[in-house]
Order: C-alpha cells, then structure tokens, then sequence
C-alpha cells in the first residue's frame, strides 16, 4: 500500500511534542513483558549460551530485544492517505529511550520486589540467581540506574530506526538479525561445516567454549550487511523477473526451482550429520501431518482438531500389522507383514476412520466440529490406552518391536538410521504435495473452496457438501497415516502417550504459522517451528528453549492470529479472505474495480 | 431446521446405524446390569461378565452423589462458555484455563492462609477469602484476555477466534508451567467437619459434595436474575442478537461484552475454588479437560441456554460418573474407569447426532446459526 | 401453453408453530416467466429457499416435471435442473470470476481424485469444457465479466456486477428453471433496465424458464407472463401483469395505491 | 423551516475526513442539520453515505475534523453519548431484536432514559400512533409482518427522544405499499418537529419530501442545496435520478 503513495513530508515535530500516553501504554506493556521473561527464567536458564563468547548470552538477548521492539514500535505510525505526514527526527529517538526507560523500570522494581520479599512459594524463579542477573552482577541500586540506561539507550536504538531511511535501516536489521541466527544456530552450523569440511571457518566464526569470536561477529555482520547493501535489491529484481514470466517460462522457471529444491533435498542429507538428519526426518513427520491438515483446514476449512487420531491409526495399524509383539489377543496366524504390503491397508483403514470420524460431524457447525473432532482424538487415544482393548493395543505399554521398512531389500530404514528415514519421509512429502497440487486446482478443489466460502450457497450451487468435506477427511486422513506409518517404523516402538491433543494444536500452529492453503508456507512453517523449537516430543534446535516451547507455540498462535492470520507465507486467496474489508475499501479508492461498489455498505458476506 | 423422512444418502444410513449403535449399546448394558443386580449369577449374566458382581446401593448412590456435584462443577464453568457463545458467538475455548486460574489462585491464597495460621482458626472466613480472591483473578483473566485478544478479532470470521483461543489456552497453561512450575499442587487439608458426611433424608452425603451443589444453585439463580430480569440482562441479549443495533439504542456493547466475559469468569473462579475443596490438587491441566467437558455439557444442554447449561452439566457429569459402570461393565468391558473421558466425549457426540440444538434448545441469533 | 414444469401443490410451512406459508398453490409451465411479488415478510424468499430445497415443507408436495422434491437436499434439486439466485448476493467472493461459474457446473460433470492426481485426459477434456462452459455464461453480460476479469477475485466487483456474476453462476449450473430473487435491487435505473431485457433473453436465447422475485414494478411489467401476488404466505392474487395491478386485494397489501400511480 | 442563519445547527461536520485503514473515506465533508429540518444524503453505492452515518454517531472517529453536536465537539464520545444528547437511527432493513419482545424492543429504545414516568407516556404515545404495535407487545418481534416491524423499528427509534432521526436507506428492498408508509412515517415523525437526516438511494423520492439536500460521491460533498433545486439540476438527473420512472 505504502509504496504507491508519496506522502507530503511535514517539517519534523519537536522533540517534546510526544504522545506521552501511548509511551506509558507501551512502556508499561514492556515491563510486563520483561518481568514476565524474568519470572520465567529465560535469563537465567539461558545464561550458559554465548551468543558472543564472553561478551553476550542468549538470557542477555531475552531481555534486550523486547526494549528493542518496544522503542521501534513506539513511533510506528499509519500514514494516511491524504494526510500530511511529519517528518522523522529525533523526536523518534527521545520517544524510544523513553519507551524503553519505563519499560526497564519495570526490570528495575521487579529487582527491588526481590531484594526485599520472599516469594519463592508460588513463583519458582522468585530466585537470587534471578536478582543477579537483574541487578547486573553489581548493588540493586547500581542495577537499578544501569536498567534504566540501558533501557533508554536501546529503546532510542529502536526509535532511531524510524530516523533512518529504508536503505540503512535494512541494512542494519539485516546484520542484527544475521549475527544473531549465526551465533543462535552455532551447534548446527559447526555440525555442517564440519561435515563439508569447513572446519576451518567455524574455528574463526566460533570460540571454543561456545558463542561468536569478535572477528566472527564482523566477518558475518560485514557479509551480511554487503548483501543487504549490494545484493538484495539485485535478489528483488531476480524474483520480480520471475514472477512476471508467464505461460510457458513461468512453467519452465517453476520446474527449475522445484529441481534446485529436489536436489536439495537429496543432497543436503548425505553432507549432514546425523542429528541434523534425526532433525530433518522428524520435520519431515510433520510436514506430512500439516499437509494433510491444510487440505482438510487450508482447502476444505474444516477445523479438525482430533487430527492426531489418524496419525495414531497410522502409527498403530502400522504396529499390528508388522511387529511380532502386536499384543496377545491376536490370533497366533497373523503374519508379521513387511511395511509397504502393510502400508496399504494403513490407507484403507485411515480412509475407513476418516469416514466413520467424518460422517457424524460433517453436517455440524464449524465450531461443534471442532470441538467432537477433537473428542474423537481424545477417545481414540483412550481406547488404545484401555486395558479393554490392551490384548490388542498393548494399553499403556504400546507396541514394541516394530521392525524397520524394507526397501525392496536394498536397505533397511528405521530409527537408526535417520538419513534413510528422511528420505523415505520425503519422498511421501513429494507425493504429498503433489496430491495437494493436483487437487487444490480440480474440480473437488474449487468445490472445496465453494465450501470453504459458503457451504450453504455451495450445497444450492449443486455441491454435495457432505460428499465433498468427507473427501476432504478422508484425503487428509490417508496423509496423516502415511505419517504414522513412518513414525512407527522409525521409532520402533508406539505408545498412547504419542497422540496426544498436543500434538493436534501443534500441528495446526504450523499449518496456522505457515500460511493456511499454501503448500510452500505450511512446510516453512513445518521446517521454521518444528526444526527451530521442536515438536510435541522431539527436540528441535534450539534446546534451550524446550522448556518454553509450548509457551512460544501459544503466543506464536495469538499473534498470528492479531497480527497475519494469513500466516508467513500467504495463500492469495486466503489473505483476501481474512483481510476482505481492507482489501476492498483499498481496491476501490484506487479504481481497480468498479466505481459503484460500496465495501463499506455490505453486499458481499463476510466468510 | 430440516426433516428428514428417510435417510437416502450413504451418510444418512451410516448416522442411522451409529446412533442404533450406541442406543443399543446403552439399552443392552443397561439390561445386563439390571441382570446382575437381579442375581450375578444367573445365566445370561455370566454369559455377559462373569466377574461381574453388580452393584449395592451404596455405591450407586456415592456414583451419582460424586456426578452430580461434579456435574454441577461443570455446570458452572459451562455457563461461562454458553454466555460468550450466547453474546459473541464462538467457543472461548481458553475458559477452562480461567477456571484453571481460579484454582491456582484458591492453592496459593489457601496456602499463605495456612501458613499465616488462619486457615485452621477461621476456616469460614479464610474459604470466603479465597473465593474472593479467586474470583477477582479470574474474572481479570477473563477480561484481559476480552480486551487483548478477542476484541481486536471482532467481525472476523469465526474460526479466527476460535483459533486464537486455543492459542490462549495453550499460552496461559505454559505461564502457569514457567512461573509455577510443572508439579500438582496440593490445597491444605479441610477441617474435619467438612469431609465428614451429612444427612439428607435417606441419601448420605460429603459435605464438601454438598457445598459444591448448593453453590451452583445459587450461582445459577443469580446469573438468571441478572439475564433475565435486569436492565444490564436485557443489554446483554440485545447484543447478543445484534451488536449495531444494541450501540445504537446507547448501549455501551463493549462494556457488557466484558461484563459477559467478567461474569464467567467469576462463575469460573468459584468452580476452581470448589474444585480446590473437593480434589485438593491442581495442575496447569486442571482446566482443559474440565473446559472441554464443561463445553459439551453446554453444547448438550443447549448452547446460549443458562438453564440448559446447567442441566447439560449435570447430565454429563452423572452420565460419565454413571455409565461406565452402569452400561459398559456389564457389558464385559475392563477397566471402565479409564473410559470415563471417553464417555463423555461419546456422550457429547450422541446429544449432536440425535438433537444437534441440545437437549433444551439453543438461544442463538439467527447469524450465528448459520 | 407448453409442458407443466413445476407444480406446486397445496403446500404449508411452519416454524415454530407460525405459518410462513399455507396452502399455496403455484405452477410454472415451461418457458414462462413468472414474478413473485408480496409486502415483505409475506413468505416469498421462504417459498424460494423451500423450492430449492434449503427448507423441507410442512406439508403439500413440490413435482418438478412430475417427479417430488420433497426431501430432497438443495444439491439434488439443483441437479435436477433448478437453480437459484439470493437476494442479499452470495457469491464465492475469494474466488476468481471464473471459479464461480466453473465450481457451479459441479453437479454437471464427474472427474474424482483419480482424474485430478493422474490428469488423464478426459480429466483435461472435462476441464476444458468447463472452462468453456463458464466463459460462455459470463459473456451473457457482455464484456464486464470476461476477458482480464476472469482471473480476478469476485469481491472486486461492483454492487451491479456481483448481481450479475450471480445470474450467471446459476446459468451455469445448466438448469431448466432459474429463480431470481430480487434480480434488480440496488441497480439504478439504467442498469434495471438493461438487466430486464437480459431476463427476457434467458427465455429466448437460453430457453430457461424464470420464476423471479421482485420489488421494481416496472421489471414486473416489462417481463412477467404471470404475476402471483403472496401475502401472509398465501396466495392472494394471480394472473397477468394488468389483472394484477388493477386487484385491489393486492393494492391494499402491496402496492399501496393504483399501479399507474406507484410506477 | 427554520432560519438557518442564526439557529445553531444540532448536527455539524466541520471539515471532516475519515479513513479506514489508511485509505482516505470522507474528504472534507461539511454537513449541517438544523433543528426541525428534514434533509437528505444521495449518492450511489461507495460513495460513503454510511461511513457519514458511523461518524455521526459514533462508530468511527474522524482523522480531522469536528462532529458538532448541539454546539459541543463530540469526535471523542461514543455513541451511547450522543444517543443520549437526541440523535438516534432508524437502520436499513428495520434490524430488530427479533428474539425479544415487541415490549422489550420498545424498551430498549429508552435504554439511556431514567424517567420513568416519562418512558410510560411515549410508550404510550406510540401505542397511539401504531396501534397494531399495541396489540402484538408480548409477541417475539421476529413474528412480525414486514410493516408492523417497520413501525416497531421506528417506534423504538422515537422511544429515545431524539431531536434528530437518522433513517438510513428507508426504502431499501421494500414494497411499493412499505415505502409509501415509510416515508408517511418520515413527514409525520418530522412534523412533530424531529430533525430528519435521510440517507437514500432513491433519489426522486427522498427530494421529494426534503427540504434540503447534499449530493456525495466517492467521499466528497459535490452538491448543496435545496430539495427543488437538486431536482431541477440537470447533472444530477443525468447521474442519479434517471428517468423519473422509478
């Protein structure tokens, strides 16, 4: 929107002309913020890992960045269109240290409250290490004033990037951010050159006992910022030449990055080591898992949150059909089937719920659907965990001793193996999307969408509705198998306590995150969350901060939903939808559609 | 809205035989108890379950004492969803984890109290106390999370709120992980005079069990007054219907969509605190299941309906209470008391098939049912 | 006149013990163009939505071409040949103009999964086809809908030509008979005038038969073979525009004062 | 009616701009209602005929500008206050509580009233001027027929002693017979000294019975002036009125 208006500069406000009411909002919200990351114990849990070697730790960072935001986001103004816009200056900056002075004085009372009370019992972290790393090593008192100037010189830091024209202030986020995942990313990315024998470069990039050396900080921060100087404008354009090619180009370009991606795909896993593969595969889990509820959520718009029961019919058909420790209530002929003999009848079993969860809560409101689709799960889940059925599913005790899946008696991939199962996940992944693909732009596609839209007027369209959402169930469903199959095979070994509702919201925070209807957004939001944080159970990254994974996970989802329900990468036709109104008012005034349609008097339904 | 003579589609004939299904699975578990009650002995019995030993009165009565007073727990959480279902139309599913504070905030006030010595000297004053305290937390809760979350999402459509209240409930469960840590948590112990029983006619009951029911009846007439007799009552169902409207007639919308949100969660901070008496422990789980069962029971009594709130609460904490030993134990079932979740679940799914506007009807605005 | 097409036949509905409609009796014989006209409230989106099978009828039964509609969902009876428009417009407002009318020719065509995974070529046939099928809809209204439009999302529409995208979608459903509810309302007079004569070209270009809903006499005039008058969900008045018009039941409940007056 | 010159008008836009978002809506719009008067605001569709309308009560906020209301800048009260200062709506589609009782609809009307007596006597004095509404109060107001929700909707307007009546497209998608007891409502309700401010697509029938009128297009105020001149301009048959069929 921005681009296309030259707003009218105004001279700069004066310094003192502040909106001192928002600054207090702001600040104050901060200061909750930050004596909430400091009850939690990030500081102090994260204390151990350098991000620069001696200089700066990640429990430093946890608290920095918020003074950052919040100065930046004290001076963010809405320009309006025909309005006359003031000019930055300093009054942006003043505005930020203040921001970030009261924010800090937060910091600062939270200190004086620990210094003087006792309030261990409840607040676990109530601690003295805490008080430590709050006062900075020195008095309370000296802690207090050095917050405080702290505060008001990162938050004028943040303030001031509103003062810097878009060139530099890029520059200067770019190399921010860059230092940042280099150092965050350290234990990986020694891993990796490591194994591309670039050992060299991670010795002067990194220190021994962890973090960036001072020559790695300015050798990222200078390539970084080269590129964002030189090289991104030139990225830019590459991409919008890329974008305008159409018909037969655009086919041909669109092959050419798929098979750089393809080859990737099958590259990277042999240079890598064998925890970053274990990563991989189990980014991988769940990009099949999310695929396969983007077609249900994404396409469909059925908010099924019991989605974990197919993972789990998945992961236990798989179980019984192969291991020899199916549970005793078998029957004794029950041969021990090999995985892809097995696979097949984990899909038609898969179907088969998907239709037997489906059919009774397809004719339900939105809102009933999800809360019995997530019944479903939970009652699923307890009937594997029953005694009842414990002779068939192994109750508590799950089942052990499922043997690996044997490709064509080339080669056995299971858990121990991670590089054969990241292949074998991915190659489901490929005909995952292109199962996605195929369908979002057929003719079940377009009814999915009608659905999506307004099921009512679908159904007096000529869409069999029911049919259709079940299709929708039971495609999502069969993917979702696939998942469990692999989980079995890999892990060797299932238990109830795999499928839990957790994992259900977890998979719909990545497909939510990634971008709702988009194949490419929902497996970044796959690889960014589940590789990043981790999953449910498995570890991702970033250890340090498992203990505050789920927490990230749920204010992850509100944000998102604040902020960009259309998720990091948006599918068009989502965005529009979630941002219809906008969208209208700004489509009108520009004259791209007809001068006679009022957004602002209705006519069209809000989805 | 539409009826159906015959079923014609695939799905149709399914529903028809999921819904014989389960009648029959009620029906004939409730004849094979009826056959072990008469002699467990008997042939078809034993055919049935043949360590099955049926039940004596006591134990039924102490089951349905225990479900009801459970139920009436949900109840009361239950109101809370129906009243914002009712007034902003999608399921705040976060609710149960304002409950979930309640109860926390009943452990640690109890707690101080117990250590400042108050607990065991003035125990009446110290439960008012909590309850109170309890109840502020909550009904802040509650409207912090209006005022932050859901009010910015108003008109969107309405899976958007509803995701963002998974978000929230996720969120405000790991807070109380990260500033309280994981463990249960125990509530001090009562005086002696409130575990013991009391009598009431022929039926012997926990007076804690008792307390829990009297509260929610008169929670439950209280909010009834406030809805259906006051001026603030009438604003609210005028918003409920149409929000425009009401803000054209002078009505502050935003302030009853917080007093709706305020109220429930009060509502819900005095089911903690009872929950608090009648467990003692709580977990930053403590509200999920609850939640989502207090939402069935508001779903099976009707959605936006108080009294069928209620009821939809007693009726699901009864049944889950009830039903696995009344129906699936004679049936031959082991472990019934690991299936009671699923009971209720089942139980959920049953009310939606056989009358998807609940049992007493649901009170909606006409948009909202679409 | 011509074969009797849809019969209505003594038909009732109630909610909640009130009657939104009674007894009514109504035909439409094939080729016609038939107006609903009544005071709001008077059970006229009710008869529409009971038609196109979105409301199960009390009692009294509906036979299109001889055969009951009665139980049927609104799928099935849009499949048999009748399709609708709504008066508060409803379209797939994030799908592109062409979507709109392409997913609309759903219960026409028949490619599964299987075509769509392995694009076989009667997959692409099909497809083509619809495509094909839904331009030629669109082109009904000249150039506004076609051509750089196609590809755009319908919400960008103007008021008029969501209306029209809307006449179109129920074309391309393929029916026999096409009901419009309230086809002109919020168009201005130039742009009723021109959609009045497209209506009298659904009958004589595309052979459909219309039933239409209508507040704008002067449309009512200009189009309708028949006009049925409904008030309190009954029928009070039936017969050609001038009869009509001229009944003082119907000017009592609906038109206020004599027709030549209100037009 | 009155004499504009030295009466204070009870409704004024001074300068307004809206914008939603950062799209710029109403552009300098100047508006003036006096007491007593009935005018009305044309323009087609997205012209922002009801962004004029939630500014004036309330519902947006003017980026610049002042809504005066009775002398006192009120950009920052919401609408319950300016309700209770005089100026209510009659909304599009009449948009009644249909779950609630015709009484209760009445009622809520006076939501912001504390007089009771007084509440008592204009309940009254509606009962007169509908007395069909009389005899349906326990009724669900949903059960309505479309005229006799018509006169609750009014009714329930007038219940809040406004000094002045918003109506907002009052011959939306009604019938012929609807219209004409609308606009019969309009001329009596005005009669008794309400100030109408109308909003309508119709234009032929709204200059009809206005004394005066402003003509919006896309945000801007193109044309002021008095009813009989609107209808004479020739710019504005062209564009808005049509024929005259209609």
């Amino acid at each position: 929107m921005s681009k296309t208006m030259t707003p009218e500069l105004a001279p700069p406000r004066a310094v003192l002309d502040q909106d001192w009411g928002r600054i207090g909002r702001f600040g104050g919200l901060i200061a909750l913020s930050l004596i909430f990351v400091a009850l939690s114990n990030m500081p102090v849990s994260m204390e151990t890992f350098d991000l620069i070697a001696d200089q700066v730790t990640l429990g430093d960072v946890s608290l920095w960045w918020l003074l950052l935001v919040a100065g930046f986001a004290v001076g963010k103004e809405v320009v309006l269109e025909g309005m006359t816009t003031h000019a930055r200056g300093p009054r942006d900056i003043v505005a930020g240290a203040c921001t970030g002075a009261v924010a800090a004085a937060g910091l600062s009372v939270l200190a004086v409250l620990i210094d003087n009370f006792d309030l261990r019992d409840p607040l676990i972290n109530w601690s003295p290490q805490t008080l430590e790393k709050l006062s900075l090593g020195g008095s309370v008192g000296s802690g207090v004033v050095l917050w405080l100037v702290a505060g008001a010189a990162i938050g004028g830091v943040g303030g001031s990037l509103h003062v810097l024209s878009e060139r530099p202030r890029r520059l200067f986020v770019t190399m921010l951010v860059s230092v940042f995942l280099i150092a965050i990313l350290e234990t990986v990315l020694s891993d990796i050159s490591e194994d591309i024998a670039l050992e060299w470069l991670a010795d002067i990039v990194y220190a021994k006992r962890g973090g960036l050396t001072i020559v790695g900080v300015v050798l990222v921060a200078v390539l970084s910022g080269a590129y964002s100087w030189w090289g991104r404008v030139r990225a830019q354009e590459a991409k919008e030449r890329f974008q305008s090619l159409e018909g037969a180009d655009r086919t041909r370009g669109n092959a050419i990055a798929f098979g750089l991606v393809a080859v990737a795909t099958v590259v990277l896993p042999m240079v890598l080591g064998g925890i970053t593969n274990e990563l991989l595969a189990n980014v991988g889990l769940f990009v099949l898992l999310a695929l396969g509820l983007n077609i249900v959520v994404g396409l469909a718009g059925i908010l099924d949150l019991g989605y974990v029961a197919f993972f789990a019919i998945g992961g236990y058909t798989t179980a019984i059909l192969t291991s020899p420790n199916r549970g005793e209530s078998w029957p004794d002929w029950m041969p021990d089937t090999p995985w892809f003999a097995a696979l097949l009848l984990v899909m038609v079993f898969a179907a088969l719920t998907g239709l037997f969860i489906g059919a009774p809560v397809i004719r339900m409101r939105g809102d009933y659907l999800a809360i019995v689709t997530l019944g479903f799960g939970e009652i699923i889940r307890l009937l594997f965990l029953s005694d009842w059925l414990g002779g068939y599913t192994g109750a508590a005790q799950g089942i052990t001793n499922i043997p690996g899946v044997n490709v064509f008696g080339l080669t056995t991939v299971k858990g121990t193996n991670p590089q054969a199962v990241f292949y074998l996940v991915a190659a489901f992944c490929a005909v995952a999307i292109y199962v996605s693909w195929r369908l979002e732009k057929s003719r079940l596609g377009r009814a999915w969408m009608a659905v999506r839209e307004d099921e009512s007027v679908a159904e007096a369209m000529g869409i069999n509705t029911v049919n259709v959402k079940l299709m929708a169930f039971v495609v999502g469903a069969v993917l979702a198998s696939f998942s469990g199959a692999i989980f079995a095979a890999k892990v060797g070994s299932i238990f109830p306590t795999s499928f839990i509702i957790l994992v259900s919201i977890v998979i719909l925070v990545v497909v939510i995150v990634g971008g709702m209807g988009n194949i490419a957004g929902v497996i970044a939001g796959a690889v960014v969350l589940i590789g990043v944080l981790g999953g449910p159970k498995q570890p991702g990254l970033l250890q340090e901060f498992s203990n505050f994974k789920l927490l990230i996970y749920g204010a992850l989802l509100i944000w998102m939903m604040l902020q960009k329900p259309e998720g990091l990468i948006p599918n068009v036709r989502r965005t529009r939808e979630l941002h219809q109104e906008e969208f209208l008012q700004d489509a009108w005034l520009r004259g791209e559609i007809d001068t006679d349609a009022d957004p602002s008097e209705g006519g069209v339904a809000p989805a | 809205m539409r009826h159906k003579a015959a079923p014609r589609t695939g799905v149709d004939w399914f529903l028809l035989v999921l819904k014989v299904a389960m009648f029959s699975v009620i029906g004939f578990g409730l004849f094979a108890f009826v056959l072990q009650q008469i002699d467990p002995n008997n042939w078809l019995a034993q055919q049935i379950n043949d360590d099955a030993t049926g039940l004596t009165a006591d134990q039924f009565e102490g089951l349905i004492i225990s479900g009801v007073s459970q139920g009436a727990m949900y109840g009361l959480i239950a109101l809370g969803y129906s009243m914002v279902y009712g007034v902003l139309g999608f399921i705040n599913f976060a609710h149960g984890e304002v409950f979930m504070v309640g109860a926390m905030t009943g452990m640690i006030t109890s707690n101080k109290l117990l250590e400042a010595g108050a607990w065991e000297s003035n125990f009446i004053a110290s439960l008012l106390f909590i309850v109170m305290v309890a109840v502020v937390v909550s009904t802040l809760t509650a409207v912090v999370m209006e005022r932050v979350a859901y009010r910015p999402l108003r008109g969107s459509p309405r899976l958007i709120p509803l995701i963002t209240s998974i978000g929230i409930s996720f969120f405000i469960q790991n807070v109380s992980v990260v500033l309280l840590g994981p463990g249960a948590k125990a509530y001090p112990d009562l005086p002696d005079w409130w575990t013991e029983t009391q009598t009431i006619g022929f039926l012997e009951v926990q007076r804690t069990r008792l307390l829990v029911v009297v509260v929610a009846a008169v929670a439950m007439g209280a909010l009834w007054y406030l809805v259906e007799r006051t001026k603030t009552g009438k604003a609210m169902r005028a918003v409920a219907e149409d929000k425009e409207i009401a803000s054209l007639m002078g009505i502050n919308v935003n302030r009853i969509i917080v007093t709706t949100f305020a109220v429930g969660g009060a509502m819900a901070g005095v089911a903690g605190i009872l929950w608090g008496i009648m467990f003692r422990s709580v977990v930053h789980t403590t509200g999920f299941l609850p939640g989502i069962k207090a939402f069935s029971a508001a779903v099976v009594g009707g959605i936006g309906n108080l009294g069928g709130a209620m009821a939809g609460g007693l009726t699901l904490g009864t049944a889950e209470s009830v039903a696995p030993l009344l129906i699936l134990e004679p049936l031959g079932v082991r472990g019934v008391s690991q299936l009671r979740d699923a009971v209720a679940f089942s139980a959920l799914i049953l009310v939606l098939l056989v009358k998807p506007t609940g049992l007493f009807g649901e009170r909606l605005s006409a948009d909202d049912r679409a | 006149m011509s074969e009797r097409l849809l019969t209505i036949d003594n038909l009732s509905v109630t909610f909640g013990g009130l009657h939104a409609l009674r007894n009514l009796d109504f035909h439409v014989d094939q080729g016609e163009i038939v107006s609903v006209i009544g005071p709001n409230g008077a059970g006229k989106t009710t008869f529409f939505n009971m038609i196109s099978g979105m409301v199960t009828p009390t009692e009294g039964d509906i036979l299109f071409k001889g055969e009951s509609l009665i139980g049927l969902d609104p799928n099935q009876v849009t499949a048999r040949g009748i399709a609708r428009t709504f008066q508060n417009v409803r379209l797939f407002a994030n799908m592109t103009i062409l979507e709109n009318v392409m997913v609309a020719q759903h219960c026409r065509t028949k490619q599964g999964l299987f075509g769509a995974l392995f694009n076989t070529k009667s997959f692409k046939e099909e497809e083509a086809a619809i495509r094909a099928h839904g331009e030629k809809v669109l082109g009904f209204f000249g150039s506004r809908l076609v051509g750089y439009r196609l590809e755009q999302p319908a919400s960008v529409l103007s008021y008029a030509n969501r209306r029209r995208l809307e006449i179109a979608r129920a074309m391309a459903t393929k029916p026999e008979v096409i009901l419009l509810d309230e086809p002109v309302a919020g168009m201005n007079p130039k742009e009723s005038e021109e959609l009045t004569a497209l209506i009298g070209e659904l009958r004589s270009e595309w052979g459909f038969t219309v039933v239409m809903i209508e507040h704008d006499m002067g449309v009512v005039r200009d189009v309708s073979d028949r006009v049925v008058v409904l008030d309190h969900g009954e029928t009070i008045a039936q017969g050609s525009y001038d009869e009509v018009s001229t009944n003082p039941d119907v000017i009592e409940a609906y038109l206020g004062r004599p027709a030549e007056e209100a037009s | 009616m009155t004499d504009q010159t030295t009466a204070t008008p009870l409704l004024e836009f001074r300068g307004v701009n809206t914008h939603y978002g950062a799209v710029h809506i109403l552009k300098d719009v100047d508006l003036a209602i006096y007491p007593g008067e009935l005018v009305c605001l044309l323009g087609g569709n997205a012209s922002g005929k009801s962004t004029t309308l939630k500014t004036l009560l309330g519902m947006v906020t003017p980026t610049t500008g002042e809504v005066v209301l009775d002398g006192e800048v009120v950009n920052d009260k919401p609408t319950s206050y300016r309700v209770e200062r005089g100026v209510t709506m009659v909304p599009e589609n009449r948009r009644l509580f249909k779950r609630l009782s015709v009484k209760e609809n009445l009622q809520l009307g006076a939501y912001l009233r504390t007089d009771k007596d007084g509440i008592e006597r204009d309940l009254e004095r509606i009962y007169e001027m509908f007395p069909r509404v009389k005899e349906r109060l326990n009724q669900k107001s949903g059960t309505l027929s479309g005229g006799e929700q018509q006169m609750v909707a009014v009714g329930r307007a007038l219940m809040a002693k406004p000094r002045v009546l918003l109506m907002d497209e009052p011959s939306m998608g009604l019938a012929p017979a609807l219209v004409q007891t609308n606009f019969e409502l309009i001329q009596q309700i005005h009669e008794e000294g309400v100030a109408i401010f109308m909003v309508e697509q119709n234009a032929n029938m709204a200059l009809s019975i206005a004394d005066r009128g402003w003509v919006l297009q896309t945000g801007r105020v193109v044309l002021d002036d008095s009813a009989d001149a609107l209808l004479a301009n020739p710019d504005l048959r062209a564009s808005y009125l049509g024929d005259g069929k209609r």
